[in-house]
């Protein structure tokens, strides 16, 4: 019982199962191809087991909506599945999604791209410095409580209702995801590696290099998912406020005339947005992951 | 204006239902090669400050955001009033029991947005009926579906509906109307800073004029404005369009232009209700200007 | 009578990244109820491994392992491991690491810090109950390791060099400690050690194994009596002889590759 | 230079300054009373410093924004500090923040009764288990990268226009940050821990509590760190769209009447709650902390 | 001529949560050029402390500490440490993290290869050089910190137990190739350890600690001239006596106790 407790990327022989042994061949780092057949074997079965098990998910959930629409639930409050992909066939057919679809993908990349290192700059810097974080860390905090949608009037009227606007916020969303996952990997990374990086006289840059980046792998990939969905809403709610395209727009517009099928539909793209972004980060972090300590799928 | 090439115009709106500058725009055939860019704003306030920001050039929106303003000492100025109907009514649930606004004393009454035009119009039926407004639970419910649930779902005894979901509730035969302005207000206005105006007059001077065009052309032949319409509400039905289109185009004045009736009517609500000081209020002059519309 | 730990033909393949790595390829050991065995062999032979499968962690790719006769499969109850890498709780006091095995056992508290201040004092931490690991010697945090063991009143100890990082004297005074502690208990001891010296006056039966990947070579019977006096002991000729005989076993497979 | 580097949370000893000895006394626990004094002294001297900077950073910042006020901006946009305060006044004054104020922390507080412990759960589950984090992960991620702000219509379609749907909307937002950060400690936990708690046989249930638990702590802080802030927004965004009070009503009819002062006291009030919650957590991080390895103030 | 290291009358008194915990009180020690000494002291009595002292790591709270006259102030150049917790990067493989002080040098990678290759040698790791440290027996992570700390070719090598969970033949084959080293080289070593046998076989002066709060107790040179057959010196007389004596200066203190 306590042994499924165990982690799932639990070492490698917590997983071994018996097999034959052909005891003729004793190579040091050969384990006979029985053996490895049989990994294979199962890496593949696991590999199909969560690929139905994911279709599956999709297939009841969406099936229960489609069934439920109409029947249990008002179409019109909750659309229906089927509407919504004739919807978004349409969308795709016409190009109409193309504009709102590149837009919000602009922001999110550009918000992205300046959000993400200031985010680590100011982990970093505040996580080594007692001083620093002692001074800033409140206003930090209060500044990422503050509802983005109440001031994005004010970053219209700072910051244009162009790209920029929409760019700081996306910003102003990410910076702080990222700040407080980095800011506690910092002070969480093994002080003996901070003492061996010392006594080999690493400089500073090096020691970043060598000792804490790695270190806060985990965290900047925590720090990175939650980034992505965060971009995506801060692009949205800028585009909600004030735009003449983008996902968030069409959104609205949907809303606003009560075509809860073209809510869905832009949501539905966002939602696919979200999911290809993160198994794209899931492959990088796989990459990285496979000299990364702790985990290993 | 010493700037090159075509004249721009960045036009504010709160998008969603039909509008007749959303009419000018979509349908096209902009004069003197206009370039209008339409923003969707999520509230008046919102476009608003943009606008006086600079972000964005234009606004069509309430005319009490000219007459605050004015009197906040903001240099924005009406130019062409749009709709001269206050566009929401008041709705309750059928055999919910309120009949009229007397009925809804010390109960739950739902808004768009506090503060907001709706919020005004409440105020207003209630001091007609004698119903203390502070005495309501004023509840801020959305536009759209959130509304509809709010007074559906008895979330709220009455709720401020507009256009085109007013017509549609009404259809459905769930709601009933409980009151319904019958004053003139100016609802809808092109908003625009003076200085703007200033250095850039033949931009301005091309939209108010697409702006009359389209209303004079959907005045003498409807049909050929409901493409334009369908394009800002691709989900209704073309009858309910049609009738949406139709009063939206009567809610508009004459050649876009009012006298100085119908905004005193708009400053009486509004220092009615207490939005705006008796002393503060701008005269009609100051606050409009309709010489940009061309020849009356 | 069926031995208290049972080893036959066992092999253990890891996985990595690239494949399988062999760790141990046909190990065969049994262990008789109340027995002292020690294991010792190359850096990396897979003396761990064997542990480790033996306390139920790390599983089987082919061969037998039984504990009283019944295949392991997972922690048997009454096995105490003590673990080459300390392994403590880094959150935890002295104190506190002392209770975890005390906690599952369940029970009450206050005689839980009566037998924990106890084992402090066999291990000789006395003053340190507060102390967390990192404020600890590596000496230090090993006898944490040992007294948690100990906490746990396992009938088949499984330890992996419990005295690695201690000093001669430390060494020999725990040593004898647990030596006195096991001549009371009767209980079996699985005891990996590099200490020849230490085996020999520990053990029953010295297992030498093979490098990797592991298994058993040889093993050599200690025809010492009972009780024994750990000081004197590695004066005496018989002791000599041992000596050199194991650490010829453990030269003679390098010494041919 | 690269000393620096080491951790501000830094071994006792990194830090410790060379003191006049005093070698008569040879007690093994007592390093006499010079150095505990000159640890006090330097410990205050710290404590001042911080608040000193802290109070530096406000001062500047607000003195920025009055002088600015007026000069370089038009008060219309950014108010000014002496305004807010005097708003502030009048709103405590008057009892008119109170019903906002409450409104909004009931609602904070339900969603993070209920969202912290199901994010936990299902972090810990999905952590665990390869399957399960095969089969839902990418739906989650579907899940999380929705604007909130899009669905808060749907939300109050669905749950009414009450507490309901504001407590349901700050749930959504706090699971998901509770969830990754939880998922990713998991992930993390040193193996060999979780061999210690199977050797002596602990159930799952000890395990969770003595291993797994306790090794989430760091993640939990930053969770718990960034829910608070999430779910001010939340609370903020649900009431922005429908609500007849809370602090989200207080600032949308303030912007609806252009009255930029209302906004940022409402801004100011949820600053101040986040700050107040914030310093609550870091009491808390402290107190658990003094028994977690890495980190210690 | 000034010793390369020079240790007068240092205390450590580490911070801990409830004041401060004196880990040393008056230590004394000096190393000359190319001077090899061993310490040797019981656990927990600051051996690793001192250690951190000179690599600059810890802090003085009292008392001097020079390397070639200077007042360490911070990690000095040239000084290579090996940590009795291997401290290894957990994300980097055998070959990688040897790379690490040849990576602070700089220089050509392709270099850096070859080199690490030798010393992988060295330690006995062919075949390991993309194991990760968790896939390491205890003594084989050790081996790869020895590699490390050999990169960086230092002229003061300060070395924490570095054989500790090494067996007794892969112990005195690294032993010696590291002395042999050592005498070409001629650098300073200051090298903690357990063993008795293996200090005298070593070193050129064993240093004994007293129990903690650690001060140096005595020294003892070691007369045996060099090179030194390692496999050999064990059983000579001189080496018996000396043996004895440093066993007893370390019973001594304990004896008292
Ligand atoms: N998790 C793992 N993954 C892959 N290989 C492993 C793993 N753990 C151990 N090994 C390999 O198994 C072999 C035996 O390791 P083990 O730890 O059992 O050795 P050992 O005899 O205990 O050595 P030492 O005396 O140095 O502790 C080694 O070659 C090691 O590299
Ligand atoms: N970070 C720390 N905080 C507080 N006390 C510490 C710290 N590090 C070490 N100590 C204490 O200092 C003393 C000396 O420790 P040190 O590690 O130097 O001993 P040692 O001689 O190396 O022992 P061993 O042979 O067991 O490794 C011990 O009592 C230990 O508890
Ligand atoms: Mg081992
Ligand atoms: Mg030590």
């Amino acid at each position: 019982m306590t042994e499924s407790l165990s982690l799932r990327t639990a070492r490698g022989a917590h997983r071994a199962g018996p097999v034959p042994g052909d005891d003729d061949t004793r190579q040091p780092s050969d384990a006979g191809s029985a053996l490895l057949e049989q990994d294979q074997r199962e890496a593949n079965r696991f590999r199909r087991t969560v690929l139905v098990g994911r279709i599956a998910v999709a297939v009841v959930v969406l099936g229960a909506w489609q069934l439920a629409s109409g029947r249990l639930v008002s179409e019109f409050f909750v659309s229906s599945p089927s509407e919504i992909v004739g919807r978004l066939v349409q969308l795709v057919g016409t190009g109409q999604l193309w504009p709102h679809l590149t837009q919000t993908l602009i922001e999110v990349g550009a918000g992205l791209l300046i959000g993400v290192p200031l985010g680590v700059a100011l982990g970093v810097a505040l996580g080594m410095s007692a001083l620093l974080s002692g001074w800033l860390l409140p206003y930090v905090m209060a500044l990422y409580s503050l509802p983005r949608v109440a001031l994005a009037p004010l970053f219209i009227v700072w910051f244009g209702i162009g790209l920029l606007s929409k760019i700081t916020m996306v910003v102003t969303m990410v910076l702080f995801v990222i700040f407080y996952n980095v800011y506690q990997g910092v002070r969480n990374i093994d002080q003996d590696l901070f003492d061996v990086a010392r006594s080999f006289r690493a400089n500073r840059w090096q020691t970043v290099r060598w000792i804490m980046l790695p270190s806060l792998v985990p965290w900047l990939v925590t720090a990175l998912r939650l980034s992505i969905g965060i971009a995506l809403i801060g692009a949205v709610i800028a585009e909600l406020i004030a735009a003449s395209s983008g996902l968030g727009y069409y959104i609205k517009l949907s809303s606003n005339l009560l075509d809860v099928t073209g809510v869905f539909a832009g949501l539905a793209v966002i939602t696919a947005v979200a999911i290809v972004l993160d198994q794209a980060l899931g492959y990088v972090e796989r990459r990285v992951m496979r000299h990364h300590p702790e985990k290993q799928h | 204006s010493a700037e090159p090439g075509p004249p721009t115009i960045r036009v504010g709106l709160v998008c969603g239902g039909v509008g007749l500058a959303a009419l000018a725009i979509d349908s096209g055939g902009l004069p003197d090669g206009l370039q209008a860019q339409k923003i969707c704003f999520d509230s008046g306030s919102d476009a608003v400050q943009a606008l006086v920001g600079g972000s964005i050039d234009a606004f069509v929106g309430a005319g009490e955001h000219v007459v605050d303003n004015r009197a906040k000492g903001l240099d924005v100025k009406g130019y062409a009033v749009v709709s001269e109907a206050p566009p929401y009514s008041l709705v309750s649930a059928a055999g919910s029991g309120v009949h009229g606004v007397g009925d809804l004393a010390g109960k739950s009454v739902a808004v768009t947005a506090p503060g907001s035009l709706s919020d005004t119009e409440l105020q207003k039926a209630t001091a007609e009926a004698g119903v203390p407004y502070s005495g309501l639970r004023v509840v801020g419910a959305g536009t759209g579906a959130t509304m509809q649930a709010a007074i559906g779902k008895g979330g709220a005894a009455a709720g401020m509906v507009s256009d085109p979901l007013l017509t549609t509730m009404l259809q459905s035969g769930a709601f009933t109307l409980t009151w319904k302005p019958d004053f003139r207000y100016i609802a809808l206005a092109v908003i625009a800073k003076p200085s703007w105006v200033n250095d850039n007059k033949p931009a301005m001077q091309a939209f108010l004029q697409a702006l009359r065009a389209t209303q004079d052309k959907a005045n003498a032949d409807l049909p050929s404005v409901l493409g334009a319409a369908k394009q800002q509400a691709p989900t209704l039905d073309p009858t309910t369009l049609r009738t949406v289109v139709a009063a939206t185009i009567a809610q508009a004045p004459p050649k876009l232009t009012i006298d100085d009736g119908p905004y005193r009517d708009t400053t009486q609500v509004l220092t009615q209700v207490g939005q705006v000081q008796p002393d503060k209020v701008p005269s009609f002059t100051d606050a409009f200007d309709f010489s940009l519309l061309g020849p009356q | 009578m069926t031995p208290k730990v049972a080893v036959r033909d066992l092999r253990v393949a890891y996985r990595t990244r690239t494949g399988r790595h062999l760790a141990l390829d046909g190990a065969d050991l049994s262990i008789g109820h109340g027995e002292f065995v020690a294991l010792v062999g190359p850096s990396g032979c897979g003396k761990s491994t064997l542990l480790k499968v033996v306390a139920g962690l790390v599983e089987r790719s082919g061969g037998d392992a039984l504990i009283d006769g019944k295949p392991i499969d997972g922690p048997s109850a009454g096995v105490g491991m003590l673990f080459q890498n300390d392994a403590l709780l880094p959150w935890r006091t002295v104190h506190e690491n002392i209770r975890l095995p005390l906690q599952v056992a369940g029970g009450n508290r206050a005689e839980q810090d009566v037998r924990i201040r106890d084992l402090i004092t066999t291990v000789g931490l006395d003053g340190f109950a507060d102390y967390l690991p990192r404020q600890l010697s590596g000496g230090m945090r090993k006898r944490v390791a040992l007294a948690r063991t100990l906490a746990a009143d396992p009938d088949l100890f499984l330890m992996d060099e419990p005295f690695g990082p201690l000093d001669a004297l430390t060494r020999r005074r725990i040593g004898a400690e647990f030596l006195s502690l096991w001549e009371t208990l009767g209980t079996s001891v699985l005891f990996v050690t590099h200490d020849v010296d230490e085996a020999i006056t520990l053990a029953d039966r010295v297992v030498v194994m093979s490098p990797a990947p592991g298994r058993v070579l040889t093993e050599f019977p200690v025809p010492l009596h009972r009780p024994r006096d750990v000081r004197e002991l590695r004066f005496t000729p018989s002791f000599r002889d041992l000596h050199d005989a194991i650490s010829d076993a453990l030269v003679a497979p390098s010494e041919i590759a």
